[in-house]
């Protein structure tokens, strides 16, 4: 990037300010033709404030925007998008209860003589999702397909249109590496096409491996904008975190803490040959006190279909599942969790918030549903566990009485942590513990698995991120296809895992 | 929610199977009352009559269906009944339905006094005869029902006023409670009350006790706190008239002395209130109408030409009169 | 409104405010939710000071309180009733269009009861009251169990329950003059009318056994987010079940009130449309249609203004026909305020959204 | 997956299987009911219902309700015979009047539902009562109507062959019927009905115009009410103001009876059809054996109602379940 291109985007000292909470200050922004601009920051650095006011959710209160040189105000996402922006959401903002076809065209739909053309629009959703290198029936209804094929589909949404600026808030999330390499090959080659994007993300690889630019928001002002190939990544860090990069070193791949020779623990848990049409076909898998397993595998491998096999959530077809020796039928959560189990679910919308009740009360909710209704934890012991971990997991909330719903998402998943801790289970099972949440939080969880399996719990451990899966585990089962492929122990290193994964 | 237990799919299954049983069940119970075909005409064919009813809303009404369906037994006819909950729209699906079915006759008591022109014409065009039974209804062309056999609800009110009138020797504050609004004898009897009221009578507030005890009995609770200096109630029906004489007697009045009470139907409830004293008059309105609809209906089959309309004379009944009558109260 | 200030709110500070400083919030809420329904009846009552004269006017009747306060209490009862089990419903996130019904076949059962058998009076009211809780017991099975949408589950009974009611009383009114039955609706307790004891007691009763157990935590995190109750072993069909159960009992009480108000079983009539009135009371009263939070005192509040209205329109003599329009000015001025209400939590919402 | 058999349309050819074993029962025990002149009438008496519970359909499929319906009718109805009776217009005038004045009535609400963030019930039930006092203030009692062009109107008849034929009332049911499938079928409109009720949030972020769509189906709910109503003094050839007491709660059973979901975004107006039969077909098959009183009929509708509501849950999910291995 010797000369710069053309401003496309251009915002100037943009404030927008809520009761209590000064959002943006006096912040700048600028997208050029053809460019991938990465904006960076932990949560509550302004980020999301940013993108909803260049999509038009929210109005500026101060400042400027200049799209293509002209004022540019929108009051709505449609009057973004009409004016050539727009946007994919970290959660994908589609509807669950449409097919592929019109989530990709819906408002814009082929029409003839007023009515919508299905068989015109079917071709044309099939082709954007094929320059995306995506091969689906586009008749499906989009609940029935996973969360990563659905952000596929948002994006592919989203480029339909005639877009000069496209906003790409967390698109990769919930994708797995082959995918976002295809996103990744579509962004540059829309880039190459003059495109100005916007990529939000809290993968540090992705912002290296295809943004040009980077800006650092903090504390919704602006730290700085920077090309990338001249930012190195530990500064990215602490101008991020607003800390001296000495102090900050990458973090030391931890070593498993127990030794090959020590004798091993007793077996927690023990599922054998566990199925369930349509789900899963063959799982065996054993988990030790105090070991952390780690359950690898590409989406739709049966992950999370195997966790709720485990958790009583669904009924298994066939095979034995047995905890402390005992035969278990599991068949209802509430079985699961008198056993000593937990299950922290990788939709937090849908499987693990109440949004409109309290952090208490969503801390305190498993816990006293393990009391049952008559024995009411008293309010004042409520309280205690609330604010004790408040304070032990540093959920950033003002006070306990808070709506959940209005936490960030890191902070939501780690009441959900605390739900669980709080019942102190003897295994628990954290299904993408770390989708969606900042560079900050994902640590500072990975410790936390660290320390509960020091004190003697058990941990299966699910996530798309295999590094981390590989971090944080002793053991690591590989699933493909729904069916269990191998098993590592010792020696972890990714190219085993991906060896198993990948072998026919 | 993909997660189902087995006690719900045996409920589930065992739902269906009773689905198919009840309504298998729901037929007639020996094959041979079933409605004739319309080959068979036959000397020894039943007839068959549709009874279209308003609904089951009041104890008069249930005592007017009773009296039709056991006079129709007597008289060895199949009776099809068709309860419209009260509403115009079911009634005329019923008369239609009737229409499809074949039926010899129809008795219908219509819910309200317009809107038959279109059902009774496809009736005529059938060639099925319609008995109106209770109250009249407004058509263009008389030759649309053969006869009307009904009470005359102006006149019933008219009749109310005028004893009033007499008793209090013209001079009355009287809270009426209405019916439900809308409803045919609601506005006639409103309207025959009104009409006979002389100068030194007057309504000093009329409200909808909607027909019921429960209504009589709440609106007059109110009005006695706005109007405590009333002297008489006129209710559209024997049960808001009960309803208003529990009131009165918790407000400390006597209802029968200090007010007068008198309302319109005559069951047997008002004649226990009025020989307690409680009620001091109702006007007949009688429900019994099945000896004198299936007649009409017989000879109506049989081609005669039959009297439009056979008026049934109401009469006033008061406290006096009251303890004699009760026993002969069926309803 | 109060929050505007932009202070920048700290968590670390905050939190060294105390335990007592959450819990007031939470007060603070609850109270918030209140407050529209209570300004809505105020605003209703005031206009009857001005325009309603004797509206206030209570005495000394037979030593006991009389009056037009006193009426709107004695008949709002059954709808207060009728509410305070339908709150409990819709915060499980679903509706009971059956309680006119059940009131039917609680008035009929105990009538025939205390007509046809000699039973003692508490005998045949538990009786029905169980009857009750067992129909709607079943409403909750087809709703918990079976999976029905609760409309169309009530539905149904809504339609039965009364062809019951009229089946059990052979379609007749039944009167009745057992004087314990009748002092339930019409006695006088402490100078007040018994029903007001009863809903008073009810009330206490289930504040108490939401509030104190934790039946309400359950019950606020089933109808704000099943799922994810389920998961954390909360027993969501039960408290389902529980609370149409729930519901049943009260509507069998208020059928039992209603029936003995008139000392008469009215199978075909009592209860009509009294459901609308009982979800709009809840409804008014702050608790959401979607599930969730609940707020029983609300929907107390809430019954008693449609009863104030009610009671309104009767003492200005407006024409009964017309009476339903200043009552649909009420009910969209009573939304209207919740709608600020509303907005501002709104805004709020934005406010953490954003700086997330 | 099959393209006719998928899980979005097996809750529709479950309900239809319902109606078919329904019918088929019925027709087996009553001699006369499986007759043209029967079906038919299924659809020219229940035309009324038909089209409230069409227009119902958009509202639930948006997410919301409306409660409203039943005293809209009512005053539509009043206002047309009041119109053409004493007020001496032309009924042309006169329905379309009424049918304008239905839609502005549904657009204050949609208005007020959206603008003001109000719950829909509220607002409905709002709308409800003061519909019905407004139909009062036009009559306080039935009013006929006699004007040559209800003659004309009535006496079209379009014949089935038999003596099964479809009158008007029927005849305009099916129109709306077929308007509305295509409507949502094929319209940008009907599409964003179904994407507001999916999720409403997305909605607005995909940039779709919520604020049109929701205030829209209001309306057309409003447009539907009064034609409903107009239909009704064809029926009945009068005006009635205390008409459709209650018809709002049936017409929502037929729509949910018809596999809409309450919860919006999940269903088909076809299936609202099918809804209205089944309902029509329990009534009208209650009615021809007629030997029921007025409590054990209505025990019987609601016994039936269940009964083939779980029915339809059972053929819905063992359908599943077997068409799922297959995808």
């Amino acid at each position: 990037m010797h000369t710069p291109s053309p401003e496309r985007l251009r915002a100037r000292h943009l404030g927008k300010s809520f009761p209590g909470v000064t959002a943006l200050d006096d912040v700048a922004f600028t997208l050029r033709t053809g460019e991938i601009h990465a904006l960076m920051g932990e949560n509550g650095a302004g980020k999301s404030t940013l993108i909803k006011i260049l999509t038009g959710v929210y109005r500026a209160e101060a400042g400027t925007i200049e799209l293509e040189g002209r004022p540019f105000s929108p009051a709505s996402p449609r009057e973004a998008e009409a004016a050539g922006l727009s946007t994919v959401y970290q959660e994908v903002n589609l509807i669950p209860t449409l097919s592929i076809a019109e989530n990709i065209l819906l408002g814009r739909q082929p029409r003839r003589m007023g009515l919508v053309q299905w068989g015109a629009m079917r071709r044309q959703a099939a082709r954007a999702l094929e320059r995306l290198g995506l091969e689906l029936d586009v008749r499906r209804e989009l609940r029935s397909i996973s969360i990563a094929l659905q952000q596929m589909v948002a994006i592919a949404r989203a480029l339909d249109v005639q877009a000069r600026v496209l906003i790409l808030d967390e698109p990769t999330s919930s994708l797995d590496e082959q995918e976002c390499q295809a996103l990744f090959t579509i962004m540059r080659r829309l880039r190459d096409q003059g495109l100005a994007m916007a990529f939000v993300t809290h993968f540090l690889d992705q912002v290296y491996d295809v943004s040009d630019r980077i800006t650092v928001l903090r504390n919704g002002r602006l730290v700085g904008e920077f090309a990338t190939d001249q930012l190195p990544r530990l500064e990215l860090i602490g101008k991020m975190l607003g800390r001296d990069v000495s102090e900050f070193a990458p973090a030391p791949d931890a070593p498993p803490a127990t030794g090959a020779d020590a004798p091993p623990a007793r077996i927690f848990l023990q599922a054998r040959d566990l199925g369930r049409k349509g789900a899963v076909q063959s799982v065996d898998l054993s988990v030790r006190q105090g070991e952390v397993v780690g359950l690898a595998g590409l989406l739709g491998s049966g992950r999370t279909e195997t966790a709720r096999l485990l958790f009583g959530i669904d009924a298994r077809d066939h095979g034995s599942l047995e905890v402390e020796g005992q035969p278990a039928a599991m068949r209802s959560p509430r079985e699961a969790i008198r056993r000593g189990l937990a299950f922290c679910s990788e939709d937090r919308k849908t499987e693990g918030l109440a949004p409109n009740l309290s952090v208490r009360e969503n801390l305190v909710l498993a816990m006293q549903a393990g009391r049952g209704a008559l024995r009411r934890l008293p309010r004042a012991e409520q309280q205690q566990v609330a604010d004790h971990y408040i304070q032990a997991l540093h959920i950033k909330t003002p006070d306990a009485e808070t709506p959940i719903r209005n936490l960030s998402g890191g902070n939501q998943q780690k009441v959900l942590l605390a739900r669980w801790l709080a019942m102190q289970p003897r295994l628990i099972i954290l299904d993408e513990p770390t989708r969606g949440i900042d560079v900050g939080a994902k640590a500072e969880i990975e410790k936390l698995v660290g320390s509960l399996r020091e004190r003697g719990l058990s941990v299966l451990f699910i996530s798309s991120e295999l590094d981390e899966v590989l971090r944080v585990s002793q053991r690591v089962v590989v699933l493909r296809d729904r069916r269990k492929v191998g098993e590592l122990e010792g020696e972890l290193d990714e190219q085993r895992v991906l060896n198993l994964i990948a072998r026919a | 929610m993909k997660h189902t237990s087995s006690p719900r799919r045996i409920l589930a299954a065992g739902a269906c199977a009773l689905a198919a049983l009840l309504l298998a069940g729901c037929g007639p119970s020996s094959e041979s009352s079933g409605p004739g075909g319309q080959g068979d005409s036959g000397q020894g064919k039943v007839l068959l009559i549709g009874f279209a009813q308003v609904g089951a809303e009041s104890a008069w009404r249930t005592a007017e269906t009773r009296s039709i369906m056991e006079e129709a037994v007597k008289r060895g006819l199949d009776l099809n009944f068709a309860d419209a909950q009260g509403k115009q729209e079911n009634q005329i699906k019923a008369v239609r339905l009737f229409i499809a079915q074949g039926v010899d006759a129809i008795i219908l008591a219509p819910v309200v006094e317009t809107g038959w022109e279109p059902v009774l014409q496809e009736a005529k065009r059938a060639g099925i005869p319609v008995v109106l039974v209770d109250r009249g209804i407004k058509v263009a062309d008389e030759s649309l029902f053969a006869t009307l056999i009904a009470s005359d609800f102006v006149a019933e009110g008219r009749m109310a006023a005028e004893w009033l009138a007499t008793k209090t020797g013209g001079t009355a504050s009287i809270v009426e409670l209405q019916g439900t609004p809308g409803a045919a004898p609601a506005i006639d009897r409103k309207k025959g009350f009104a009409d006979a009221l002389t100068s030194g009578m007057k309504i000093i507030a009329s409200q909808s006790g909607d027909f019921r005890r429960t209504g009589g009995k709440e609106v007059m609770e109110a009005l006695l706190k706005v109007h405590p200096n009333l002297t008489a109630v006129y209710a559209h029906n024997d049960d808001m008239a009960l309803g208003a004489i529990q009131a009165l007697e918790e407000a400390g009045k006597k209802p029968g002395t200090d007010v007068l009470v008198v309302s319109i139907d005559g069951v047997k409830d008002a004649f226990e209130a009025m020989v307690a004293g409680k009620l001091n008059g109702t006007v007949e309105c009688n429900p019994l109408l099945g000896p004198l609809a299936l007649d009409a209906v017989l000879k109506a089959v049989q081609g005669e030409t039959l009297p439009k309309r056979t008026i049934v004379p109401d009469r006033l009944f008061t406290m006096d009169m009251a303890a004699a009558e009760l026993p002969n109260r069926k309803y | 409104m109060s929050g505007s200030t932009p202070n920048k709110t700290e968590p670390a500070a905050r939190r060294d405010g105390g335990a007592s400083v959450p819990a007031g919030r939470a007060r603070d809420a609850a109270w918030r939710r209140v407050l529209w329904p209570l300004l809505s009846l105020g605003v209703l009552l005031l206009f009857n000071l001005f325009f309603a004269p004797g509206f206030f006017h209570l005495e000394i009747k037979d030593g006991h309180l009389y009056g037009t306060l006193v009426d709107i209490l004695n008949q709002g009862s059954k709808t207060m009733l009728l509410a305070i089990g339908m709150t409990l419903v819709i915060a499980s996130g679903g509706v009971d269009l059956s309680v006119g019904s059940i009131m039917a076949i609680a008035g009929a059962a105990a009538a025939i009861l205390v007509t046809q058998a000699a039973w003692p009076f508490l005998l045949v009211v538990g009786v029905c009251l169980a009857l009750c809780a067992l129909i709607g017991a079943g409403n909750g099975a087809l709703v918990a169990l079976l999976g029905m949408q609760p409309i169309v589950a009530t539905l149904i009974l809504m339609v039965a329950g009364r062809g019951v009611a009229m089946l059990l009383t052979d379609g007749q009114i039944i009167t009745f003059d057992r004087p314990a039955f009748v002092f339930l609706g019409n006695g006088h307790f402490l100078g007040v009318p018994f029903t007001a004891t009863i809903v008073a007691t009810v009330l206490a009763l289930t504040t108490l056994l939401t509030r104190r157990t934790a039946v309400g935590l359950f019950l606020e995190a089933t109808g704000d987010n099943e799922t994810a109750s389920r998961f954390c072993g909360v027993p969501t069909r039960a408290i389902k079940v529980l609370v149409y159960a729930f519901s049943g009992t009260c509507a069998g009480v208020a059928g039992l009130i209603a029936a003995s108000n008139i000392k008469a079983a009215d199978p075909s009539r009592v209860g009509e449309m009294m459901e609308l009135d009982a979800i709009f009371a809840v409804v008014v009263g702050g608790t959401a249609l979607t599930g969730g939070r609940f707020t029983l005192a609300g929907s107390v509040i809430g019954a008693l203004l449609i009863q104030t209205l009610t009671t309104t329109m009767y003492n200005l003599g407006m024409p009964p026909a017309i009476a339903p329009v200043p009552k649909a000015v009420v009910v969209v001025l009573a939304c209207l305020l919740q709608s600020d209400k509303l907005r501002s939590g709104l805004r709020i919402r934005r406010t953490r959204g954003g700086a997330a | 997956m099959n393209r006719w058999l998928n899980h979005r349309t097996l809750p529709l050819l479950a309900t239809f299987g319902v109606l078919v074993i329904l019918y088929g029962v019925a027709s087996m025990r009553y001699e006369g009911f499986f007759t043209g002149r029967v079906m038919a009438n299924l659809f020219a008496d229940n035309a009324v219902l038909g089209i409230c519970a069409i227009g119902m359909t958009f509202v639930i499929l948006s997410g919301g309700i409306d409660l409203s319906i039943g005293s809209v009718v009512a005053f539509t109805a009043v206002l047309v015979a009041s119109l053409v009776g004493p007020g001496g217009w032309h009924p042309v005038p006169a329905m379309g009047l009424a049918i304008v004045l239905g839609g502005l009535f549904g657009l204050g609400q949609g208005w007020l539902i959206h603008y003001f963030a109000l719950p829909p019930f509220l607002v409905t039930l709002g709308g409800m009562f003061f519909a019905r006092g407004m139909a009062f203030v036009v009559t306080k009692e039935s009013v006929g109507i006699h004007h040559s062009f209800y003659d004309m109107l009535l006496s079209m008849h379009l014949g089935l062959g038999g003596r099964a034929t479809l009158p008007a009332t029927a005849l305009i049911f099916l129109l709306v019927l077929v308007v509305a499938v295509g409507v949502s079928h094929f319209t940008t409109f009907g599409r964003n009905v179904y994407a507001l009720g999916g999720n409403p949030e997305s909605a607005r972020l995909m940039g779709l115009p919520v604020a049109g769509t929701r205030v829209g189906v209001y309306a057309l709910n409003g447009v539907c009410s009064a034609l409903a109503g107009v239909v009704n003094t064809l029926y009945t050839g009068s005006g009635n103001p205390a008409m459709g007491m209650g018809l709002e709660l049936d017409a929502i059973a037929a729509v949910v009876i018809g596999g809409t979901l309450l919860a919006g975004g999940v269903g088909f107006v076809e299936g609202t059809l099918l809804g209205v039969l089944i309902f029509g077909t329990i009534h009208s098959a209650l009615l021809f054996d007629g030997r029921l009183n007025s409590w054990w009929l209505r025990i019987a509708i609601g016994t039936l109602l269940l009964l083939f509501i779980l029915l339809q849950k059972e053929i819905t999910r063992r359908a599943t379940a077997q068409a799922r291995p297959g995808t």
